[in-house]
């Protein structure tokens, strides 16, 4: 296959962003459908890459290489099983998000689509990449148009959210980068070649010494965007006052990058000191899991509620990723995805009613099933689905991450179960109060039922929930591969470490694996060294 | 001999150098820097720079300080503006100027080699100056002038009237 | 011609589907006609593999369909697979059966209502969960219905949303059997470690070849047990289903009466081996049903709400079908929960006429004489009575006595007196219903009285016909004394259920036990006529003497406050006060603290920029010579 | 023969009280005068240095520098001059439109 | 080849002056701009010239004048600078009646003293070019004569200036004393041979980074930058930020690249320069923090992208420190292009208030405007980010993490004050009315210029890099 599809999902969007300057602003619906048709182009891309995925093979594929800047900096991408889903959930929540604005935003509309595209590109951009180098790129640069999306269009405390969101983020992904820089000097060191290329970093055996302070970097970063207990204050707040559109990227995709970037990156580059950090980690998951769905259980916003409960899913999520077992990892990838469907569609339905109501707080509403029995069975179902209801997506995910849990410590996943009885908790309060009892606030009265636009955005992710929660099959299956390969890399990273470590007392502060020998791309930056 | 016209020199340079620090009205500072120039020629005559000595008394003294004076002048401030008043200020200021004497000096052991008495007459005379300025100081000399134009420049850009003011 | 089995689920599944997409658009009555329809198509079918199996015999009882392989991961395997057994069977007829006719009921009795079609929706959604959770062939997809029902009941309870107690009584429902479910899914999690498998065949293979060891059986057991008291409204779980009265009195009846609370019943009766492995688990089993038996129809006594009554009085019965299960006589436990199915519904079904007629009405205290206003009801209800009381010859009486003889057969003397114990309460409370009900001078609203009229025909006839079930369902299972062979009930269950405890009792011991319990029910009705009839001052009289009791009961043991205060308030409150001041001012504080010491130290800094030459000089000054004096020293 | 470290010592004292006097001294004029005694006092390093070293170089850098300095004065007294039209004064204190 | 060929930088630039001054006599005032268009021309034809001399390493005058590439790489820049300096002054000098031909005269003169300065190798003509910055720098500050600021920063500059070059002057001579040599090669040397160096010349070579430090603004040398910034002509400003920083680090290149490649780190002036590094990334980045007017915080910023690149030249990594001034050069000039683009007659929009609601009242001013922030905030894909990418990993491959960990937190810190900037263009909504002169071709020409500059850098880096891996290749390694 010559048409390099990957790239073409990848950066359509900012071709399309480009493509906006040039067109006036005055012409809003052009832009709007405009923007419409580049995103469903880009899924339909997407989609090729599903049904072309070979589901045997860990490699990467649809790999795409060429040299870019040198000193190891290459324009490197691919996918495996676990981004593959991640690009799809990007690429399908895409469309339907901007749908969703599509009244909503109203001023402005042409620096809004702009930004939509570039941060798509940004976040898909983030998943394909296998170099480093473009991976930290991508990782920053979508958090410009995010900051522009909540600063512009946010609510009312919009400037102090943006810029506690940027500034966090970017605390933890500077730490990163640093810790980025000091294993490519190791790489260096070990090979005399640069590189950033994960796979030869996989290659390497990291003194535990080491690799401490680089997992504790990267942690931080990936911990602070997922986020972990006691970095989560961000998310409120950038959740409450983003605008739809955005709490819905911000929940459904963002915060997996954080996951993904612990799957990716922290497990197999660092597995002696994940083992030694793992249950400081886990334990913060646990109280991530019940405090967030505590805080979620009180909150008078229903946006914030949203955002405390993804708080928790997060919490299970990365409790699953620590379980280290492929049920585990398996349910933690496609609780991701669930997390991201339903949370995603709970704040879509946020959105439907704060367009109604133009207000989020709970108490104004009350009894809004009755003028809205359509919308009501919709938020019904992204609820349940929210809560794990057999038959819904949420179910399968929930189920896998805590048996995984379970397999591996028993104690943890008891505590993660309250999660079950938490989520139903804090959602079927806030649906009884907002959704049922009799109606209070005669603005309620007002209330018009779902618009055919609404329920043409909605009805794809619902049918979505229905199918990953009848026949899971159909993602599990192209990930089983990856996410043994993944796990038997940090094992055998493990042993090979260990074996090392009885034949010397002294470590050098990196081994390269004796194994293989280096890939084709590091023997190019010797000769450009040379 | 050499000894006292050098303590003369160097005691006059310093005292008229405070004299200026201390002195609130600007004519009077100009004459002390004046003196200290002179001194500072004579002290330049003593280590066998005759040339550069004239020049000193020449250009310093003679030219720099006219212009200093004139702008005194032009200026001239009915009140003169003395040293500062602030106890602390002083104090620091003399902490500091202790300090950094101190750390100077201390630079100086063992820096100076013996001087080669062979060199000794030939040194200083305006011939060799001369010489070494238009050959191996030539680049350096050139651009001088580039300074000079462009100080100039600057200067008149500065004060001269323009048409509309 | 069994094969077809595997339909019994879709066919409401396909229904429910149709009418959720479609329903607005279709017109009331056809609605209403494939709602009933795909349930008894469902019935049909359920009733030709039981016959098929019956015909099939002992050695191949079992057929699994295997429709598609659903949650493949690692050593996760569940696929989406039925199961026809015996069990299943039974359980799958009683769904369809006795909903067929509540679905009938339904039609006359939500006629005037406006979510008509959610309602049959929800019915047929139901009826789908509960045949998926009854015919699952292994335990994940068990708790698919399981969760499934749970869902249904809470949209049922709900389903007059704008009423406040609805909306709550729902979502405390779905609450507090999630709570059950929790413990259940730790239970499922503990037989996949150590049985690596779902299926109920591995499972029982498993147990039976010994895999597991015995205190690892009783902890299974127990959590799945918590589930089952969750969903079958056990102590301490079953604080949701008297309010779960909130809903209309068919869901009542086919919910919170036949099928759904019975699940745990049945679940348990499934993993049967499992529970008579473990020795202490059928005990703990038995204990709570005995306590709850009992506790439940105290409760009973003194409510003037005609359906918390049957509510209560459920609660206590599904206790009497634990205590089967739990001195091991399964089959006892599922024929009470078979028969039961029959008489209790067609109580809350016969209530509901009554609450029809009344337009409403639900205090018992506000009725009255009715008798000869309701000339259809009135007699089946008393059947219903009759039979729940465990007079001779009615479906009631079979099944209980089978219960308690088994009881005190298994030598558990204290959970049989409980039995004995609540059989009287059972007795009278039913007794107070029907007296207070249909006797005595009418206490009617006089705007009641007006338009006081009998149920129509499609109400009635579900009635009559459950009543004649309650009359004959016990047939099936006549009590060993009239010869084993006689006990179809129990032999055809035999293949999935094993006796643990033969019954071994001389022929005289068996009919003195049957003496007893006829006499305490009949007891139970004396004290009932006594106090409601005979001089109605009495329990006014009894009130006056024990206020302090009186108050207890009439309040449920305050149990209700006593949950709320404990759990519910202390959680809303107590998270309250860690948003405010530690959410918001530690964590978040320390976020926002260190942005503004940073910003204070670039004020600090600025200060020194004074625009003053000198003191930009001072500083240059001071530069240089801490320079020099660090290159010196 | 005087030893050569004197005329460093001197130089170097006359350097810091230029210092000195650039810091406590508060019109722009005088504050200059001092620079240029700093720079006289470095003249008089380069001359001893060069007579250390009995090499003309350092005469003819003393060359340069006092050009520079000649330059410099010419600019500088230009730059009071403005600042004088403008404000109508000359003290340093005064001149602190800008800070922070 | 001869050695008035190889002045002919030089002489160009200073013929160029000479004739500017002649024209200004005889133009009448409207049309100065063709004033602007010669030295604009005679820039082209300078850089020409200075191509001839690409990767041939020629030195004359015995070593006072050297045109090695690195001198060559420079000289580009600082033509180039003073190239976009000159396109975005033509307008503006006549809106801010500044409208003298002696100030192209000026600004070539100072380009001549820079160009002197990056090709030369001795201490003396390095100061007498530095001499012709700076004077040419005191007269272009005080240019504004109309505004009490600028003849503040005038004096401020020229007052502390003198001040600054007599330390530089000192300490000349003390190394001129200890190594009777004032090339920087024989000095090195010097620093080398000598078992136990001297005092004298540690202490001189202090006090030339003192004078250095003051030109490319270090802490604690820094105190006259925000107000000489604020004061001067914003094209000015400008033209501090980027020539004589560039200037500055090409000296201190000279001077350490092959002083550090020995000896690293052991050396107490490498603590002095990682303690200056630290305290220059703090100190601007902290007081920017509070800073109301946009020349100001640009003024702060310089200071904090001061210390960046002292940790390239303290990781010894002189093609990061290219590259970095490179990308400042684009990034800089771009974001003061688009201040000086906020003015009309008379009136210059400085505060930040004045700055709401300018990105969707003039979409393209404050696109190009924000990117460059973006750019000096470090975020990809700009040259901005590379840039900081290249010192810092130079840094942490040579072992200095914990220096590395300090930048990056305190460009975190920066992160706020350039969003800031963002906050107030987009997000505020303006409280009153802002209208500019919008016809400037020369600006907006310069605008685009610098918005290419900063993402070709940023995404295409690659022939650049070619260039400066020759232009670091020429460095004498001892």
């Amino acid at each position: 296959m010559n048409l390099p599809i990957l790239s073409i999902v990848t950066f359509l969007p900012l071709a399309g962003a480009v493509l906006f300057i040039f067109i006036g602003r005055e012409r809003e619906n052009l832009l709007r459908y405009l923007a419409l048709f580049i995103t469903i182009i880009t899924f339909i891309a997407s989609l090729y890459l599903y049904f072309n995925f070979n589901a045997q093979t860990p490699e990467p594929q649809f790999v795409e290489k060429s040299a870019w800047i040198g000193y190891g900096i290459n324009y490197h991408i691919g996918i495996d099983g676990i981004s593959l889903y991640l690009v799809l959930l990007t690429t399908f929540l895409m469309p339907i998000v901007l749908l969703s604005s599509w009244t909503y935003i109203q001023s402005r509309v042409k620096e809004y689509l702009i930004f939509m595209l570039m941060l798509q590109t940004g976040i898909i951009g983030v998943f394909v990449a296998l170099n480093l180098f473009l991976f930290y790129v991508f990782w920053e640069a979508m958090l410009i148009p995010m900051y522009f999306l909540i600063g512009i269009w946010g609510g009312r405390r919009k400037i102090y959210a943006t810029v506690k969101f940027v500034l966090f983020t970017m605390l933890g992904s500077l730490l990163m980068l640093v810790a980025i820089f000091y294993m490519y000097s190791l790489f260096y060191k070990a090979t005399g070649t640069y590189s950033f290329n994960i796979f030869d970093y996989y290659r390497m055996i990291l003194n535990p010494n080491v690799q401490i302070w680089l997992f504790l970097a990267f942690a931080l970063a990936f911990a602070i965007k997922v986020p972990l207990f006691p970095f989560h204050t961000w998310l409120p707040d950038a959740h409450v006052e983003a605008p739809t559109a955005g709490s819905v990227v911000l929940a459904a995709v963002l915060l997996k990058m954080g996951t993904y970037g612990f799957l990716r990156f922290a497990l197999p580059l660092f597995p002696d000191a994940l083992q030694k950090f793992l249950p400081v980690l886990a334990v913060l998951c646990i109280i991530g899991i019940i405090y967030g769905g505590l805080m979620a259980l009180i909150q008078k916003d229903v946006k914030s509620l949203v955002a405390y409960s993804s708080v928790s899913h997060m919490g299970l999520i990365m409790l699953a990723v620590f379980a280290l077992n492929i049920e585990a990892v398996e349910g933690a990838i496609y609780q991701m995805l669930n997390h991201g469907l339903s949370t995603g569609a709970l704040f879509l339905c946020v959105g439907i009613l704060y367009e109604r109501a133009h207000t989020r707080l709970i108490k104004e509403f009350g009894g809004v099933s009755k003028q809205m029995p359509v919308f009501s069975a919709f938020f019904l179902i992204c609820m349940l689905s929210s809560v794990g209801l057999p038959g819904l997506n949420g179910f399968v995910g929930e189920v896998l991450c805590l048996y995984g849990v379970f397999k591996t410590n028993t104690l943890f996943a008891i505590l993660g179960v309250t999660t079950v009885i938490l989520a139903a908790a804090y959602l079927l309060w806030m649906f009884q109060r907002v959704m049922q009892g009799p109606i209070t606030n005669e603005k309620v009265f007002s209330f018009k039922d779902l618009r055919v636009r609404e329920i043409v955005y909605l009805a794809p992710i619902v049918v979505m929930m229905f199918w990953m929660g009848i026949y899971p099959q159909t993602f599990l299956r192209k990930m089983d591969v990856s996410v043994t390969h993944l796990l038997n890399q940090v094992k055998k990273k493990e042993a090979i470490f260990t074996k090392a470590q009885k034949e010397k007392e002294t470590l050098p502060p990196s081994i390269l694996m004796e194994s293989e020998k280096h890939t084709e791309d590091t023997e190019k930056e010797e000769k450009e060294s040379r | 001999m050499a000894h006292i016209l050098f303590f003369l020199l160097a005691i006059i340079c310093i005292g008229s150098v405070l004299g200026m620090i201390i002195s609130k009205d600007q004519a009077y500072n100009a004459l002390f820097l004046i003196v200290a120039f002179a001194c500072m020629g004579g002290l330049f005559a003593l280590l066998d720079a005759p040339f550069i000595a004239a020049v000193q008394i020449i250009i310093y003294a003679g030219a720099i300080m006219i212009l200093f004076i004139f702008v005194v002048m032009m200026i001239n401030l009915r009140t003169g503006i003395g040293p500062e008043k602030k106890k602390w200020t002083l104090y620091f200021a003399f902490l500091v100027a202790g300090v950094l004497i101190i750390e100077l000096v201390l630079t100086l052991k063992g820096a100076l080699k013996p001087i080669s008495s062979a060199s000794m007459d030939k040194i200083g005379s305006p011939t060799d100056l001369g010489r070494l300025l238009f050959t191996k100081y030539l680049y350096p000399f050139e651009i001088t002038s580039i300074l000079i134009i462009a100080a100039l420049v600057g200067a008149i850009v500065l004060v001269k009237k323009r048409d509309k003011e | 011609m069994t094969e077809i089995f595997w339909l019994i689920p879709f066919i409401p599944a396909l229904s429910t589907l149709i009418l959720a997409v479609f329903g607005q658009k279709l017109p009331k009555k056809y609605v209403s006609f494939q709602a009933c329809f795909a349930v008894f198509a469902s019935f049909v079918i359920s009733v030709i593999s039981l016959i098929g199996l019956l015909q099939a015999g002992h050695e191949h009882s079992t057929i699994v369909k295997n429709l598609f392989s659903w949650i493949h991961a690692g050593s996760f395997k569940a696929d989406l697979s039925l199961q026809l057994d015996p069990l299943s069977a039974v359980m799958a007829l009683v769904v369809t059966g006795v909903g067929f006719l509540i679905h009938v009921y339904s039609v006359g009795y939500m006629a005037e209502d406006k979510g008509y079609t959610r309602y049959f929706t929800y019915m047929n959604l139901f009826t789908f969960a509960m045949l998926v959770l009854v015919m699952a062939s292994n335990i994940v997809l068990m708790f698919v219905g399981w969760e499934g029902v749970g869902l249904c009941s809470y949209l049922l309870i709900g389903f007059w949303f704008e009423k406040h107690s609805a909306a709550n009584a729902g979502k405390k429902a779905f609450i507090v059997n999630r709570i059950g479910d929790a413990a259940f899914l730790l239970g499922i999690f503990f037989i996949f470690i150590h049985i690596g498998s779902g299926e109920f065949r591995a499972i029982n293979e498993a147990i039976g070849g010994g895999e597991i060891t015995q205190s690892l059986a009783t902890l299974i057991a127990i959590l799945l047990f918590v589930g089952a008291v969750g969903k079958s409204a056990q102590i301490p779980l079953y604080v949701w289903l008297p309010d779960a009265m909130e809903g209309p009195t068919p869901v009542s009846a086919l919910i919170h009466a036949a099928t759904m609370v019975t699940a745990g019943v049945y679940m348990v009766s499934r993993m049967n081996i499992l529970f008579t492995f473990s020795i202490s688990a059928g005990h703990i089993v038995a204990v709570v049903g005995a306590v709850t038996a009992v506790f439940a129809a105290t409760m009973a006594l003194t409510q003037n709400d005609i359906k918390r009554v049957l509510a209560y009085s459920t609660i206590s019965q599904i206790g009497y079908m634990f205590i089967g299960c739990g001195v091991g006589a399964y089959a006892a436990g599922m024929f009470h929960l078979y028969t039961h199915a029959f008489f209790k519904s067609l109580l809350f079904l016969a209530a509901g006429s009554v609450m029809h007629a009344l337009s409403g009405e639900l205090n018992m205290q506000k009725m009255g004489g009715l008798r000869k206003y309701l000339p259809l009801t009135y007699p089946t209800f008393l059947i219903g009575a009759i039979a729940i009381a465990g007079i001779p010859f009615l479906s009631g009486f079979f099944s209980k006595d089978a219960i308690l003889t088994s009881a005190f057969a298994s030598g558990q003397y204290f959970v049989w007196g409980l039995g004995i114990f609540g059989a009287v309460l059972t007795a009278f409370y039913m007794f107070r219903l029907i007296f207070l009900t249909f006797y005595g001078k009418e206490r009617l609203e006089p705007e009641a009285k007006k338009h006081l009229h009998e149920s129509p025909p499609v109400m009635t006839i579900p009635l009559v016909l459950l009543a004649f079930f309650s009359v004959i369902a016990g047939y099936v299972g006549l009590p060993v004394v009239f010869g084993k062979k006689l006990d179809f009930f129990g032999r055809f269950l035999e293949p999935v259920i094993e006796h643990a405890h033969e019954v071994h009792l001389t022929l005289g011991t068996e009919w003195m036990l049957i003496l007893i319990s006829v006499a305490v029910a009949v007891t139970g009705i004396y004290i009932a006529w006594v106090f409601y009839i005979k001089n109605p001052q009495t329990p006014h009289n009894l009130v006056a003497r024990f206020p302090g009791l009186y108050k207890l009961l009439y309040n449920k043991y305050y149990v209700d406050e006593i949950y709320n205060t404990l759990f519910v308030n202390s959680t809303i409150k107590g998270s309250e006060v860690v948003y405010d001041h530690f959410d918001l001012k530690v964590i978040d504080g320390a976020v926002n603290g260190s942005a503004s010491a940073t910003n204070f130290f670039g004020k600090v800094l600025s200060y020194i920029q004074t625009g003053l030459i000198k003191d930009y000089a001072l500083i240059f000054l001071l530069g240089a010579i801490l320079l020099l004096g660090y290159l010196l020293f | 023969m005087i030893p050569l470290s004197y005329f460093l010592i001197l130089s170097i004292i006359l350097f810091v009280l230029g210092a000195i006097g650039f810091f406590i001294k508060r019109d722009l004029i005088t504050q200059f005068m001092t620079v240029e005694i700093m720079l006289n006092a470095a003249n008089l390093a380069f001359i001893t240095f060069a007579k250390s070293a009995g090499s003309l170089d350092g005469q003819v850098i003393v060359f340069f520098i006092i050009t520079v300095a000649a330059a410099e004065a010419a600019v500088g007294l230009a730059i009071i001059l403005l600042v004088y039209r403008q404000k109508k004064t000359i003290k340093s204190e005064d001149i602190k439109l800008m800070k922070g | 080849m001869n050695s008035i060929y190889a002045l002919s930088p030089v002489l160009i630039i200073v013929a160029a002056s000479l004739l500017v001054l002649l024209l200004e006599v005889f133009l009448k005032r409207e049309n100065k701009n063709y004033i602007a268009y010669i030295s604009l021309i005679f820039l082209i034809a300078c850089a020409a010239v200075c191509v001839q001399f690409w990767n041939k390493v020629y030195s004359y005058f015995d070593g006072n004048l050297i045109l090695d590439n690195l001198a060559l790489f420079f000289s580009f820049i600082l033509i180039l600078a003073t190239f976009l300096i000159i396109l975005i002054s033509m307008k503006y000098l006549t809106l801010q009646d500044t409208n003298y031909g002696e100030y192209y005269a000026l600004l070539l003169f100072a380009l001549s003293g820079m160009i002197i300065m990056v090709s030369s190798q001795d201490l003396i003509v390095i100061f007498l070019g530095l001499e012709v910055l700076s004077i040419s720098s005191y007269a272009l500050a005080g240019l504004r004569r109309s505004d009490e600021k600028s003849s503040e920063a005038a004096i401020k500059y020229f007052l502390l200036g003198s001040f600054a070059s007599a330390f530089l002057v000192f300490g000349i001579a003390l190394l001129f004393g200890a190594t009777q040599s004032t090339s920087i090669p024989s000095i090195i040397e010097y620093f080398q041979s000598e078992s136990t160096l001297s005092m004298m010349a540690l202490v001189g070579l202090g006090l030339v980074v003192v004078g250095f430090g003051f030109k490319i603004a270090v802490v604690p040398f820094h105190m006259w930058t925000p107000d000489v910034y604020q004061g001067a002509p914003t094209p000015i400003t400008a033209f501090f930020s980027v020539g004589p920083k560039a200037v500055g680090f090409a000296v201190l290149l000279r001077i350490f690249y092959p002083y550090f490649r020995e000896a690293l780190q052991s050396q107490a002036i490498f603590a002095l320069l990682w303690i200056i590094a630290v305290l220059t990334m703090i100190v601007g980045n902290l007081i920017a923090l509070r800073q109301t007017n946009i020349k100001r915080i640009l003024a702060y910023s310089s200071i904090a992208h001061a210390g960046y690149l002292m940790i390239a030249i303290l990781a010894g990594d002189n093609e990061s420190l290219v590259f970095y001034l490179t990308v400042y050069l684009f990034m800089n000039i771009g974001a003061f292009a688009s201040v000086i683009a906020l003015g009309k007659k008379d009136h210059e929009y400085l505060e930040l208030e004045d700055y709401r609601g300018i990105g969707f009242k003039y979409p393209w001013i404050g696109a190009t405007f924000s990117v460059f922030l973006i750019s000096l905030a470090g975020f990809p894909p700009t040259g901005g980010f590379l840039a900081k990418f290249y010192v810092f990993s130079a840094a942490v491959r040579q072992g200095l993490v914990s220096l590395v960990i300090i930048g990056v937190l305190a460009s975190l810190v920066s992160v706020f004050y350039y969003l800031r900037i963002i906050i107030y263009m987009y997000m505020r909504e303006p409280s009153y009315e802002v209208d500019i002169n919008i016809d400037n071709p020369a600006l907006f020409l310069v605008l685009f210029l610098c918005l290419y500059g900063v993402l070709q850098l940023g995404i295409f880096p690659g022939n650049i890099l070619v260039l400066i891996k020759q232009a670091v290749g020429s460095l004498p390694l001892l």
